[in-house]
């Protein structure tokens, strides 16, 4: 949690400061480091001159202790299982996970002994995106949909059971 | 005479509470502009989202690192690690009390208001010694956070800002006898007396004061201690949401500082090119523009600015160049070349002005 | 018999592209994939070390010689330092588990010279009980190739600096690439590096400390790999899920 | 009272300079590596376990999935493999596209490598430079298979479609850029004083230590070695270009970065050659069907020049359609083993120089 997430009953009305928080979180989406496989290279691309994170205030930060996003990016196996799980409790709150590709979504074409088949089985994931590996423009997509996923966050304390993320 | 003393230091207070605001908003500028600039020197595009033409990129980052959660290590040393990051900041923005930042003064309600909020004898001293304060926020924080990484950029910040102190402060020195004062404000006055800049007497001590101002504030070639491909993120690894962020503002102020160290000591401050060629009067545009005493404040003002920027611009066109340092090769650059060379500055400065005062 | 060194390297040039260009056979074979082709080494070894290797086998312009695992590191030294081998670079290490076979894995070795531009096949068999001598001495290179092998197969090397898992969690249970292990594995291994229950904040203690000393259960129990374990070694991981009980107030 | 302590740090699974999910176990005194112990194994797929359960023509695209950076090459070498196995012809005409993909995803390959290995070591441009000129060739590639990363662009024996109407011309036009772009590169780093300094004498490894421990590729090529399969063991058509081995003795990492940039200029050189000489018309596809029944208990091994060494494929036929073992063997395994020895002795600093120089792939060395 933030700084001032769930302090506030419900009843109160937020919306502005939550517009206001809201923008400054979803315009400020630094994702780390944090390549496995082939998608990273992708994601790397995605950094790259042609398309530029940089435009929508995506910057990678090399910490966890920095970045609000983890992009798995590639197969997670089962060796690197408890690592990914560290590091994302590393990240501090409010913070998201896009599972990139196919392997991290559900494991891909490898239905084998080493990979874990989806990595909603390690960390919660907010956005999935499609594709062996996705193509840059469908991070930026998935990227969008995290901001507008994050444009209905609240500051007030939520109603239902899992806290104060998503409604969208 | 109470009301005197009290219209001084309201006065003092309004200059601090300007100079103040001045730094703390352009940082957010210096942080846009550089992932501006370094992005068209990357044939690419830069913050554009966010606010016209992102211009808000910065406030945005800002606000978020202010709502993250504040995570202070289980193992950190947690006042030490609440502490460090305000021992950089603080210094950061204090040093900026005695930098001029244009030549002449208001007068509002019939008080005199300085564009400095102190004139200090002793003003280059005072920026050195207060800004070596700033290398123990770095150490502690790096101590202080329990961790291997943020340890030995630690390490390395010590290291590297002892070593460069020294040949900083000696670049200084050369330029310091040209003037024949210590104070920011007489520096330049000494330099329109010269009828010259002292950076060209002083080459030689503008490329090592750059360099190891360069070094001082850990900007590429020389950020080993927060070189984000060896060490992951440095001493600031473990620091997160706006703990991180005052690292961050006090970086860019630092830079500033450097900058405007450079610019009053060797670039004139607020003069002009030339300032005694009566033709180029024109270049102090602001003098045509606005009437009375806001003319000259505002062209100096002007002139100030654009050094600055010069400055800062080429901070970022190194970092967008340059490969990065070693640790060893840094050290040795620092003791090995930069230092003999700023003193043999002095020793030919010296030599020099002592043949003219001979002869003139 | 070509084993002049001045010869120019002939390769193993693939026969769909150009047809060896070296000695013609006497009798030309039907399967262009069966000619015979120039390699000094088995001559070379038939004449120094007599009776180490079995006679060669040609496949499509590969040599296999086959060797008993007493005599591998002999030959592999010789084929090594012998100037008309001089097999410098050992270019692959495999096995394959043929769990019918009496003696069950079947190790290679792919040796490639530079001087000569040769390559050869070094083919051994051994059982699950024993083991083979590690070929470290001769070629270094041969470390990690040998870690895999005995990762994925569970093949011993005697002599190995230092043979531990390499691709696989060090407390991983079973070899992977033998033939009576599942694709999927068995899931229950793979439970202690799962979490079930997922919220916003869940610390589980996943540290390398307590993961090898549950590990070192299994391997207790589990010793031997075949089969499914009677129960899984899932531990229920603490959840703190405090967000949950607050709602109501 | 005082004493010294050394410390032990964990480099990676994330790090932002270990290429993916090497993790490096290193033992420091004050800043130098006293020892290192390289942990790979995040990225093990078990490819090599599920391709006993494929048809052989399904396995191609797990190829692609394991040096993503050459997608290509991995997809020769393996279907090369297959195709010797089987005794099956490629037409001239396939063999050439094949050539022409493959080198295009060489360049793409090193120019990742330049612009990673540049970023490690501070020159954070060089690094979008290089993915610029990139996003080019993948351009290319997409127009032939409609893939970015992954193409899975050739089939057994051959290769599925021809070359697009206006593909030439656009390659010609990209070959003429790029080599104005090499230029620029080089004018930024080869007499760069600080990235001298930085690459110099860093990762010192001479011939005959490369040979020992199966280190191939330019790292072998840098060490003075003129091991390149394409002339030693010429596949596809490589015996009928024209063409050089850069070579080095430097054994250092300014060696390797000068050998990876003269091998660009050769794949130009070469794709231009293929463009040339290149057969209008003619079969793409040796055999028909796509079932085939390789001899039984054979076994071969083939390999061909990947960006990164000796890329081999060692297959067992059970007389099925399926291979009975199939294992690959990847350059960035090995050459991973050269790391320990490389780094030892070494700063921190170093070690990300060391693991740039390399030039790992980690799926491509787990598998």
């Amino acid at each position: 949690m933030g700084l001032i997430e769930g302090r506030m009953h419900p009843g109160i009305v937020t919306t502005t400061v939550d517009a206001l928080f809201n923008w400054a979180r979803k315009n400020s989406l630094w994702p780390m480091t944090f390549g496995l496989a082939c998608c990273a290279i992708e994601m790397m691309a995605s950094g790259a001159s042609r398309f530029d994170f940089d435009r929508l205030g995506v910057v990678f930060r090399a910490t966890p202790r920095q970045s609000d996003v983890m992009i798995v990016s590639g197969t997670v196996c089962e060796k690197m299982a408890p690592v990914l799980k560290r590091l994302y409790d590393q990240m501090p709150e409010p913070k998201w996970v896009i599972s990139m590709g196919i392997c991290s979504t559900a494991g891909g074409p490898f239905p084998t002994y080493s990979v874990v088949q989806g990595v909603d089985h390690l960390v919660p994931v907010d956005v999935a995106v499609a594709g062996c590996p996705p193509r840059p423009e469908a991070l930026m997509h998935a990227v969008l949909r995290l901001q507008d996923k994050i444009s209905e966050m609240t500051i007030a304390r939520s109603s239902s059971s899992s806290s104060l993320h998503l409604r969208a | 005479m109470e009301t005197q003393m009290f219209i001084t230091i309201l006065i003092s207070v309004v200059q601090i509470s300007i100079v103040l605001s001045l730094v703390a908003l352009s940082v957010p500028l210096l942080i846009l502009m550089e992932r501006k600039v370094i992005g068209f020197m990357q044939s690419r595009i830069g913050p554009k989202r966010v606010g016209p033409s992102g211009m808000l990129q910065t406030i945005a980052d800002g606000l978020k690192l202010l709502l993250k959660e504040d995570i202070i290590p289980d193992r950190a040393d947690k006042w030490v690690f609440r502490l460090a990051p305000m021992i950089v900041l603080v210094p950061a923005f204090v040093a900026f009390a005695v930098v001029p930042f244009s030549g002449t003064g208001l007068n509002v309600f019939g008080q005199r208001i300085t564009p400095w909020v102190t004139d200090l004898n002793i003003g280059i001293l005072f920026i050195i010694a207060i800004s070596s304060v700033g290398v123990f926020g770095i150490i502690l924080g790096g101590w202080a956070s329990n961790s291997k990484y943020p340890l030995l950029g630690a390490l390395r910040s010590a290291a590297q800002m002892v070593s460069y102190e020294v040949p900083l402060g000696l670049a200084l020195v050369g330029g310091l006898m040209w003037a024949g004062t210590a104070s920011m404000v007489g520096i330049v006055e000494a330099q329109r007396e010269a009828h010259l800049w002292f950076f060209i007497p002083q080459v030689v001590g503008t490329v090592i004061y750059f360099m190891a101002g360069v070094a001082e504030t850990n900007r590429a070639p020389f950020d080993l201690a927060e070189a984000e491909t060896e060490l992951v993120s440095g001493f600031h690894t473990e620091y997160s949401g706006m703990r991180f962020g005052l690292y961050f503002i006090a970086e860019y102020a630092n830079m500033l500082i450097v900058a405007a160290v450079a610019t009053t000591m060797f670039f004139g401050g607020w003069l002009r090119p030339f300032p005694n060629v009566s033709w180029l009067a024109f270049l102090d545009i602001f003098n045509f523009i606005l009437p009375g005493q806001w003319g000259p404040f505002m062209s100096g003002l002007m002139w100030v600015i654009i050094k600055v920027s010069c400055f800062i611009f080429l901070y970022y066109w190194i970092r967008a160049t340059f490969p990065r340092y070693r640790y060893d090769q840094l050290m040795s650059i620092g003791w090995k070349w930069l230092l003999p060379l700023a003193l043999a500055n002095i020793m030919g400065t010296g030599a020099l002005l002592l043949w003219l005062g001979q002869t003139g | 018999m070509p084993t002049d060194d001045t010869k120019p390297p002939a390769g193993t040039p693939p026969p769909r592209e150009t047809p060896p260009p070296a000695p013609k056979p006497p009798v030309k074979p039907p399967d262009p994939l069966l000619a015979v082709v120039s390699c000094p080494a088995p001559d070379r070894l038939r004449e120094v070390l007599p009776g180490r290797v079995s006679e060669p086998h040609f496949f499509a312009g590969e040599v296999t010689l086959t060797v008993a695992p007493d005599h591998l590191l002999e030959v592999c030294q010789f084929l090594r330092h012998d100037p008309a081998c001089s097999f410098e670079l050992l270019a692959d290490l495999t096995g394959t588990d043929f769990p019918d076979e009496e003696k069950r894995f079947r190790v290679v070795y792919h040796l490639a010279s530079l001087r000569n531009g040769q390559r050869l096949r070094l083919r051994t068999q051994v059982g699950q009980e024993e083991s083979l001598p590690s070929v470290t001495p001769v070629w270094p290179g041969a470390n990690w190739f040998e870690r895999e092998a005995f990762d994925l197969l569970g093949i011993q090397f005697d002599g190995h600096p230092r043979l531990v898992r390499i691709l696989m969690p060090d407390d991983w249970v079973g070899h992977p690439l033998r033939k009576d292990y599942p694709l999927p594995g068995y899931p229950e291994h793979h439970l202690r590096y799962r979490t079930a229950d997922i919220t916003r904040r869940s610390y589980v203690d996943i540290s390398w400390k307590a993961t090898g000393e549950r590990a070192a259960d299994i391997v207790k129990k589990y010793k031997g790999n075949v089969g499914a374990p009677e129960s899984a070694p899932h531990v229920p991981m603490p959840v703190d899920d405090t967000n949950g009980q607050e709602t109501g107030s | 009272m005082f004493r010294t302590q050394e410390m032990e740090i964990n480099m990676g699974p994330q790090h932002p300079s270990t290429h993916g999910v090497l993790r490096l176990k290193l033992r420091l005194d004050g800043e130098r590596v006293v020892d290192s112990w390289p942990v790979i194994g995040y990225l093990h797929r078990g490819i090599e376990k599920l391709s006993e359960s494929k048809e052989f023509i399904k396995i191609t695209p797990f190829t692609d999935r394991m040096d993503y950076v050459c997608a290509m090459s991995g997809n020769l070498a393996y279907l090369g493999a297959v195709e010797k196995l089987c005794g099956i012809k490629v037409p001239e005409k396939a063999a050439y596209i094949r050539v022409i993909m493959v080198e295009l995803n060489r360049i793409a390959s090193h120019l990742l490598w330049l612009g990673t290995h540049a970023l490690d070591i501070g020159a954070m441009s060089i690094f979008l430079y290089g993915f610029r000129e990139r996003e080019m060739i993948l351009d290319l590639f997409e127009a032939y298979c409609g893939a970015r990363l992954t193409y899975n662009a050739f089939r057994i024996s051959g290769v599925p479609a021809d070359l697009p109407p206006g593909w030439k011309e656009e390659c010609t036009g990209f070959l003429k850029l790029f080599r104005q772009r090499h230029r620029e590169y080089e004018q930024i780093l080869t007499a760069n004083r600080i990235w001298l300094k930085r690459t110099k004498d860093v990762g010192y490894m001479d011939a005959e230590h490369c040979l020992a421990l199966s280190v191939t590729g330019p790292v072998l090529r840098a060490a003075g070695v003129a091991r390149d399969l394409r002339k030693d063991e010429p596949y596809a058509i490589y015996d009928q270009l024209d063409f050089d081995i850069p070579v080095d003795d430097g054994c250092d990492t300014y060696a390797r970065y000068i050998v990876r940039m003269a091998e660009m200029l050769q794949s130009v050189h070469m794709v231009e050659q293929c463009l040339e000489k290149m057969p209008s018309e003619g079969p793409l596809m040796g055999m028909k069907g796509r079932r085939m029944k390789p001899r039984k208990d054979e076994e071969i091994y083939f390999a061909i020049e990947g960006p990164r060494g000796e890329q081999g494929v060692y297959l067992i036929s059970d007389g099925t359609d399926r291979p009975y073992r199939c294992k690959f063997r990847n350059s960035s395994f090995a050459n991973l083993q050269a790391l320990a020895p490389m780094v030892q002795g070494g700063l921190v600093a170093d070690v990300v120089a060391i693991i740039g120089t390399l030039d790992i792939v980690l799926g491509d060395s787990d598998r």
